[in-house]
């Protein structure tokens, strides 16, 4: 054997660890990521016990059927209410159902003047090829714009409920790794492939929104989702490189400021009937149908951030 | 206009001013300055006495602002109005006299004179009042600022009564709300009429019937406050843990707002709309029940506050009777007895609280040979007690020759000779459970011990509104005619 | 159009956009920035109430380019800029007074985040006080109802997460049917836009057709929005959510955040379906008998309460009875006691809440009765504002309580089949009422000198003083000079039809 | 009954699923079910709301080669509706499960009776 | 397509009630997950195809990862020990 290469040497070249992950002996990615073979979750006996207890106290207590024959009872009693109000629920609604105008038809009042104008007039006054995101975006703004919201306050609800402190988030971080995979080669790399391939198709469905089927919303779903198989894939501190609360908080606060001063300014020049200087553009090209575009992109920017956000609370509540 | 409203915020701003500037030291500050309290309190008495007294001849009405629409806060002052702020004007400064000394060794003395003004200035508001929205907003604070004076000492037994008259009054003065709501609707103006009534003669013929639910709603409601038989078991209860001048202010007083209301709602619906229904029957029914069930309870009670309180009870209700007979010689008896009972009452009162002050005895048996430790207050003591029984010259004997009278006069069937007959039987219970104490007093029998006998009679703080008050009583009963014509006035409606 | 007619747009906006602001700012510039827009929101209000008055008929807003029903579109008029004003002072007021218990009770880092809750939660106040089209209107309750259960669970024991639960389960259940009353009423008229339901309800009335699916949708939306403001059988999660929250959020939940979908439900009742159509249904009567229960049974589970929070809690469940009694009623009458009341009651139930606070507070924290005798004397403004909510409550004349009560009665004596029973439960309530709180404030004056708590003085909580103050007066100006707000009720009702 | 109760199966298939998941969100314990309740419930609102703008033979609502007539496309207005409801259910989606996480980190059980009896027990 | 959509439709009723009557969560879970994916077909076969994209997205996607992170988070997954306080409590 003729080494031209001492073995320390020998040890950094890429054969060696070839042959070695080959062989199962070592793992390449091992010490390089955080991804070491983790714990598996063992919970504190003694505290399981101490619950089971009080459990089962409690269950005596209260659930005891001989000593609380009222609590039994009351409880029968919601309960075949609950089921009686739904069986009438339910036949409620059926014959409710029955009496309303037939589905498919085009004689039902639902297709009345509105419709028609979204249809007719919708690709010249909004200039979108997609009538619904026409719709949503321009002629029912309004209610876009609390739907962005609704997101914008659940998040934070969501951040109020599980959002850690610095001491609290080390602990959570320790008990986080039981959820990272356990060095999943696999995993990893389907989602080096996977995942640039989801996040272009999601950029695509937000771009191509007010062109196709798609929006903002679906769009972003779809890039959280591909930043949450990510964040599995490679772990936490991958992903903070490029994402952390502070990316989130300014990416959300640029996107729904300009999304709610834009509509503001629609809306203010609409009421008084001033003319907007927004250009629509050519149905059809990618530049087109005045603000949809970019506030497709704002919504889509936030949902994507609040997906991941999400994600990131709920497994150690913080990013 | 002024002088009316003077005569009702000074008190109460001077009850507020002394709340807040002298309220009960927490642990570790210095003392409430007593003199100056009492001064304080005892120069607002005499200030609001003086504007009520000039109020009196007030002639014009006002209105102050309007509550809703078309429900102002009237003032006005009238002859029945100018009759019971008299009995305030002389009872309330003579019981708030009486307190400066027997308060002294209580607690929180700034809240007792602070709610004692406010009582003051609320009920010549409700004197004053000129319609029945305005009657009903002070009948509720009248309520709410005399409750603290019951409570006063903070015990438990004192705070369920206080507890209890609360509920007791809010439960009758919502009844009269209840009223209040349908005259509103069938009344032109909720403004005070004596005798005509103020109902739109369509609403009778419509539905006569019902408002005369209405009517017995009303009364039942503003009977609580007299107490009136089903409602009275406040009464008992409260009095025997209130301060004595509290109570004699609450017995002489407070619960003459009742009386007020209950003439305020006769005036509403007019004498003519009642009279023969079967709302008077009933009403006579309960008056003569309260009047023979008081003084049989008196009778059986040990204790000298509780009796005299169920005596209250059932001399309320001779007054209410009077009014029941409606005619007019029986609604001067009632106000006649009106104003005896107040001081008679209030004289009463205070003498069983110097007692307690002196001696600490409460139960009447304990009570021997008292009229030798205590010749003034037991002379006093006595004379109102035969005012109270009615022997001739004292007031109670006028009042109740005047319902007596009206009452045969009325010609009523049954009621006319059983509602004379029962007041008789009652003033011989009235007897018989005052005279014992004044005859044990004096005549302890052989086997009392005169060795331990000492003077304790108090000082002249305390006997001197005793003895103003049994004076009072007494001269109404030789002089009654002044009065007499005043409330002639009243009856006709002036 | 006159400039002024933008201000409902601005306010919706402002507080909207306000609340994305916060959530890169400090604390204390969140707080700053709340402030500041509560202000100018209220400001706004007054100052379009005041032209309302002026030019006395409503107006429409486009929200877009497109009219009536294309786009979105909202409306004022005079109930719609009084009730923004209200609120705002209402919420002013209530942030204010509950501003120094803040940091004991949230976590320093999440105090923007609350700041961004109040500033949605009250756009969504407005929008829903404003709206003039369904699906927005069901798009901001779930604002309301998402930043309402982040008030409740802000401060994070267990008690106010579980309560968070079980408001949100109840929330979504009326939510729920809610949005399926609204999409079987759009398959019956084709409309999402009130005005245009209203005329096609009409018009199916006038037809006869599809009465059953209307009846159904109708009922739903009620439902779904009783539910949703706690009216008696589902108000389960009440007394936890505004026992244990943070004061703040207690005096705005009660008095704001039921308030706003009993004034969508006003809105519906005058601008969907129309008032005389909904009379001639049964769901009044249900109403009716719902709000008499809640009178009752609420004023009884007060009374056994142990809690002082708990105990003004369930007033509330009985306060939101009282309102539910004024819409059986079924006149305009009761309408406008209705109204009356919610103004009343949400100006008495925050100053309860907030006057609580400072009694708990000189009491060693603790909301028993027993730790409170004699904690007005240690604290004698929050004293004296309890006392003068409870008197308003009991139904005093002079405070704002009197007239509603006044108000019911007087509706109540005009109608001849529900006058009896409304009159009854009126006084047991009212009696029950004068118990409970009569209590806590012989309890709260008893002298208790061995207590082991200090006293504040005025110099220690010049601020909360001041509010409390400002809360007397709005109770005593709603007690004394209320015509003025009646007769503004009532055209703000006219100019719904 | 009204005639046309087989002919709006649609509708008639999700108002039934709506109190499928009203059921599951009233009686089941487990709040996690209770969750998915919620959200059986709102698809099937949606589900309604959609079959109301759908009319047989026509295409979705996206502008092809220019034609615009009333003739060719269904009624968008439903779809619109749906995508807000979409989004506004997935916040509460969301919203319920943190609180569900915080509820077991506090209390080990997802049984809301049973948190109730443990708050009693716990006095505050 | 009638035809079709009918099946789609039983299969939703068919997934909701098994979700109501499952024992394990998880279960539960991936029966919510096809739900989800039926009713976006059936927004195919209603031509809305914006509709099918989000519920793929929302519904399929999304929705059933937070309910994975969250039984995870409760312990609820847990192969290698079946007898997890959920499912006791669940029997």
């Amino acid at each position: 054997m003729s080494r031209k290469k001492t073995a320390e040497e020998y040890q950094k070249t890429f054969a060696f660890r070839f042959f070695r992950w080959l062989s199962g002996e070592k793992d390449p990615y091992n010490g390089e990521m955080e991804m070491h073979p983790q714990k598996e979750y063992q919970p504190d006996p003694e505290a399981v016990l101490r619950h089971e207890k009080e459990h089962d106290a409690i269950m005596d207590k209260v659930y005891d059927t001989e000593h609380n024959k009222w609590l039994h009872l009351f409880h029968r009693l919601y309960q075949t209410t609950s089921i009686l109000f739904c069986l009438f629920l339910i036949a409620l609604l059926l014959v409710t159902v029955s009496y309303l105008p037939a589905i498919g038809s085009v004689t039902r009042p639902v297709n009345n003047e509105v419709s028609e104008r979204y249809i007719e007039k919708g690709l010249e006054e909004t200039g979108a090829v997609n009538i619904v995101a026409g719709m949503i975006l321009d002629y029912r703004a309004f209610d876009t714009l609390g739907e962005s919201h609704v997101l914008f306050v659940a998040t934070i609800t969501v951040l109020i409920l599980l959002r850690l402190n610095k001491t609290e988030k080390d602990e959570a971080e320790v008990s986080d790794r039981r959820f990272e995979p356990k060095n999943d080669a696999i995993l990893q790399l389907v989602a080096t492939f996977l995942v640039p391939v989801i996040i272009i198709f999601g950029i695509y469905i937000i771009l191509n929104g007010h062109l196709g089927p798609g929006g903002g919303f679906s769009g972003g779903a779809v890039i959280g989702a591909g930043l949450v198989l990510y964040l599995n894939a490679f772990g936490f501190k991958k992903t903070e490189r490029f994402f952390t609360e502070k990316t989130y908080k300014w990416i959300c606060f640029f996107s729904l400021s300009f999304y709610c001063l834009a509509k503001s300014y629609s809306f203010y020049t609409g009421a008084n009937q001033l003319h907007s200087v927004i250009p629509k553009g050519t149905p059809g090209a990618i530049l087109s149908s005045g603000l949809i575009l970019p506030l497709n992109i704002a919504v889509g920017l936030v949902v994507a951030c609040t997906i991941y956000a999400f994600y990131a609370m709920f497994r150690k509540g913080g990013f | 206009m002024y002088l009316i409203l003077s005569s009702i915020l000074f008190p109460i701003l001077a009850g507020l001013f002394l709340l807040v500037r002298y309220r009960t030291p927490l642990s570790g500050e210095k003392p409430v300055d007593r003199q100056s309290l009492t001064a304080m309190a005892g120069c607002s008495l005499i200030i609001t006495a003086i504007f009520v007294i000039a109020a009196l001849f007030a002639e014009k009405g006002f209105t102050l602002f309007y509550l809703a629409q078309s429900l102002p806060i009237y003032f006005r002052v009238d002859s029945v109005g100018r009759i019971f702020s008299l009995l305030a004007v002389i009872v309330i400064p003579c019981a708030g006299f009486f307190s400066f000394e027997y308060m002294k060794h209580e607690e929180h003395e700034s809240r007792y004179y602070g709610f004692y003004l406010l009582v003051f200035g609320v009920f010549n508001a409700l004197c004053f009042a000129g319609n029945l929205i305005t009657f009903y907003l002070f009948f509720e604070l009248l309520t709410m600022s005399s409750m603290p004076l019951v409570l006063h000492n903070g015990s438990k037994e004192a705070v369920m009564a206080g507890l209890k008259y609360l509920f007791y009054s809010l439960c009758g003065a919502y009844a009269a709300l209840f009223g209040i709501y349908f005259l509103y609707r069938n009344c032109g103006s909720l403004t005070f009429t004596v005798v005509d009534g103020a109902l739109r003669a369509s609403a009778i013929t419509e539905h006569g019937g019902f408002l005369l639910v209405v009517a017995f709603v009303m009364l039942l409601g503003f009977g609580v406050k007299a107490g009136m038989f089903p409602m009275h078991a406040w009464l008992p209860t409260a009095h025997p843990v209130a301060p004595a001048p509290a109570s004699a202010v609450l017995s002489a007083v407070i619960v003459k707002a009742g009386v007020l209301a209950t003439i305020r709602v006769l005036g509403m619906f007019g004498t003519d709309f009642l009279k023969g229904t079967w709302v008077q029957t009933a009403w006579l029914c309960l008056t003569l029940v309260t009047v023979f069930m008081g003084s049989l309870l008196a009778y059986r009670e040990p204790v000298l506050k509780k009796r005299l309180a169920y005596s209250t009870v059932s001399q309320l209700s001779y007054i209410l009777f009077g009014l029941a007979v409606m005619n007019d010689t029986s609604f001067t008896g009632s106000l006649l007895h009106v104003l005896a009972h107040g001081f008679i009452k209030a004289a009463l009162f205070l003498c069983a609280g110097a007692i307690i002050y002196r001696t600490g005895k409460t139960r009447v048996e304990e009570m021997r040979g008292i009229g030798k430790e205590m010749p003034v207050t037991m002379w006093c003591f006595t004379i109102a007690s035969l005012g109270l029984i009615g022997i001739p010259p004292t007031g109670g004997f006028i009042s109740k020759w005047f319902l007596a009278l009206g009452s045969l006069n009325s010609g009523i069937p049954v009621f006319d000779v059983l509602g004379p007959v029962i007041l008789l039987v009652s003033a011989l219970l009235t007897a018989g459970y005052l005279l014992p104490l004044s005859i044990h007093g004096f005549f302890p029998g052989a086997d009392y011990d005169y060795g331990s006998l000492q003077k304790r009679e108090p000082c002249k703080l305390m006997t001197m509104p005793i003895s103003i008050l049994t004076f009072l009583s007494v001269l109404i009963g030789v002089f009654p005619f002044l009065i007499i014509v005043v409330i002639y006035l009243a009856a006709t409606g002036r | 159009m006159n400039f002024i007619c933008n201000f409902p747009f601005f306010s919706i906006l402002l507080s909207l956009f306000s609340g994305t602001i916060c959530s890169v700012l400090p604390a204390k510039a969140a707080k700053v920035v709340n402030r500041v827009v509560i202000i100018v929101i209220g400001l706004m209000s007054a100052v379009l109430l005041l032209y309302l008055l002026s030019t006395g008929e409503s107006f429409i807003y486009w929200m877009g380019h497109f009219p009536a029903p294309w786009g979105n579109e909202i409306r004022a008029g005079v109930l719609e800029a009084g009730m923004a004003l209200f609120f705002c002072i209402i919420m002013y007021l209530s942030m204010a007074g509950g501003a120094h218990k803040l940091p004991g009770e949230v976590v320093e880092s999440k105090h923007n985040l609350y700041y961004i809750l109040v500033n949605l939660l009250l756009s969504s106040l407005l929008a829903l006080v404003y709206t003039n089209d369904m699906f927005t209107a069901y798009v901001f309750v779930e604002i309301n109802t998402i930043s309402a259960c982040g008030l409740i669970m802000i401060r994070q024991v267990g008690r106010t997460i579980e309560a968070a639960v079980r408001y949100m389960i109840m929330s979504l259940l009326g939510s729920g049917l809610l949005l399926f009353g609204l999409c079987i009423m759009y398959d019956l008229t084709g409309h999402l836009l009130m005005s245009n339901i209203k005329e096609s309800v009409g018009l199916l009335i006038a037809n006869g057709e599809y009465q059953i699916p209307l009846i159904v949708s109708v009922a739903l939306m009620c439902i779904g929005l009783c539910i949703k403001s706690a009216l008696f059988p589902f108000h389960a999660w009440l007394p936890d959510a505004y026992g244990y929250s943070t004061v703040s959020s207690a005096a705005i939940l009660s008095s704001l955040v039921s308030k706003g979908y009993i004034f969508l439900l006003i809105k519906i009742i005058y601008r969907v379906i129309g008032f005389d159509i909904f009379n001639s249904t049964r769901i009044i009567d249900v109403l009716f008998v719902f709000g008499l229960m809640g009178m009752i049974f609420g004023s009884l589970s007060a009374i056994k309460e142990n809690d002082i929070r708990r105990m003004i809690a369930f007033s509330s469940v009985a306060q939101i009875g009282y309102i539910y009694m004024g819409f059986g009623m079924g006149t305009q009458a009761g309408m406008v006691a209705s109204i009356f009341h919610i103004l009343s009651h949400a100006a008495t139930k925050s100053l309860l809440f907030i006057a609580a606070i400072g009694l708990t507070d000189v009491s060693g924290g603790s909301h028993k009765f027993i730790d409170l005798t004699g904690a007005a004397y240690r604290n004698k403004w929050a004293g004296a504002a309890f006392t003068v909510g409870s008197l308003s409550m009991v139904g005093i004349p002079l405070f704002s309580g009197f007239i509603s009560k006044l108000l019911f009665a007087q509706a109540a004596v005009q109608v001849e089949g529900k006058m009896l029973a409304s009159l009854i439960v009126l006084g047991i309530s009212t009696v029950l009422n004068a118990v409970y709180f009569m209590k806590t404030v012989i309890r709260i004056y008893a002298y208790a000198p061995d207590a082991p708590y200090k006293g504040i003085t005025f110099r220690d909580m010049k601020a909360y003083a001041v509010v409390l103050v400002c809360f007397i007066l709005l109770n005593v100006i709603l007690g004394v000079s209320s015509q003025p707000i009646v007769d503004m009720i009532g055209q703000g009702l006219a100019m719904f039809a | 009954m009204g005639p046309n109760l087989f002919v709006n199966y649609g509708e008639a298939v999700s108002a039934i699923l709506f109190c499928i998941g009203f059921t599951n969100l009233l009686l089941q314990t487990n709040l996690i079910k209770k969750i998915i309740g919620l959200n059986i419930m709102d698809s099937a609102i949606y589900l309604f709301l959609a079959e109301k703008g759908y009319i047989a033979g026509r295409v979705a609502p996206i502008v092809v080669n220019g034609v615009t007539g009333t003739e060719t496309y269904i009624n968008p207005i439903p779809s619109g509706l749906v995508l807000t409801g979409i989004v506004v259910s997935v916040s509460v989606t969301a919203l319920m499960l943190s609180l569900t996480i915080r509820l077991y980190t506090r209390y080990h059980t997802l049984d809301l009776d049973e948190i109730s009896t443990q708050l009693k027990k716990e006095g505050k | 397509m009638t035809a079709f959509q009918i099946i789609l439709m039983g299969l939703l009723i068919i997934c909701a009630v098994s979700v109501s009557f499952s024992k394990n969560l998880l279960n539960s879970i991936l029966i919510y997950m096809s739900f989800s994916l039926v009713m976006s077909m059936l927004w195919i076969c209603l031509e809305s195809p914006d509709l099918a994209i989000t519920e793929a997205a929302v519904g399929a996607g999304i929705t059933s990862v937070l309910f994975f992170v969250t039984l995870k988070k409760i312990h609820a997954i847990d192969a290698s020990e079946p007898d997890t306080k959920e499912e006791k409590e669940n029997e």
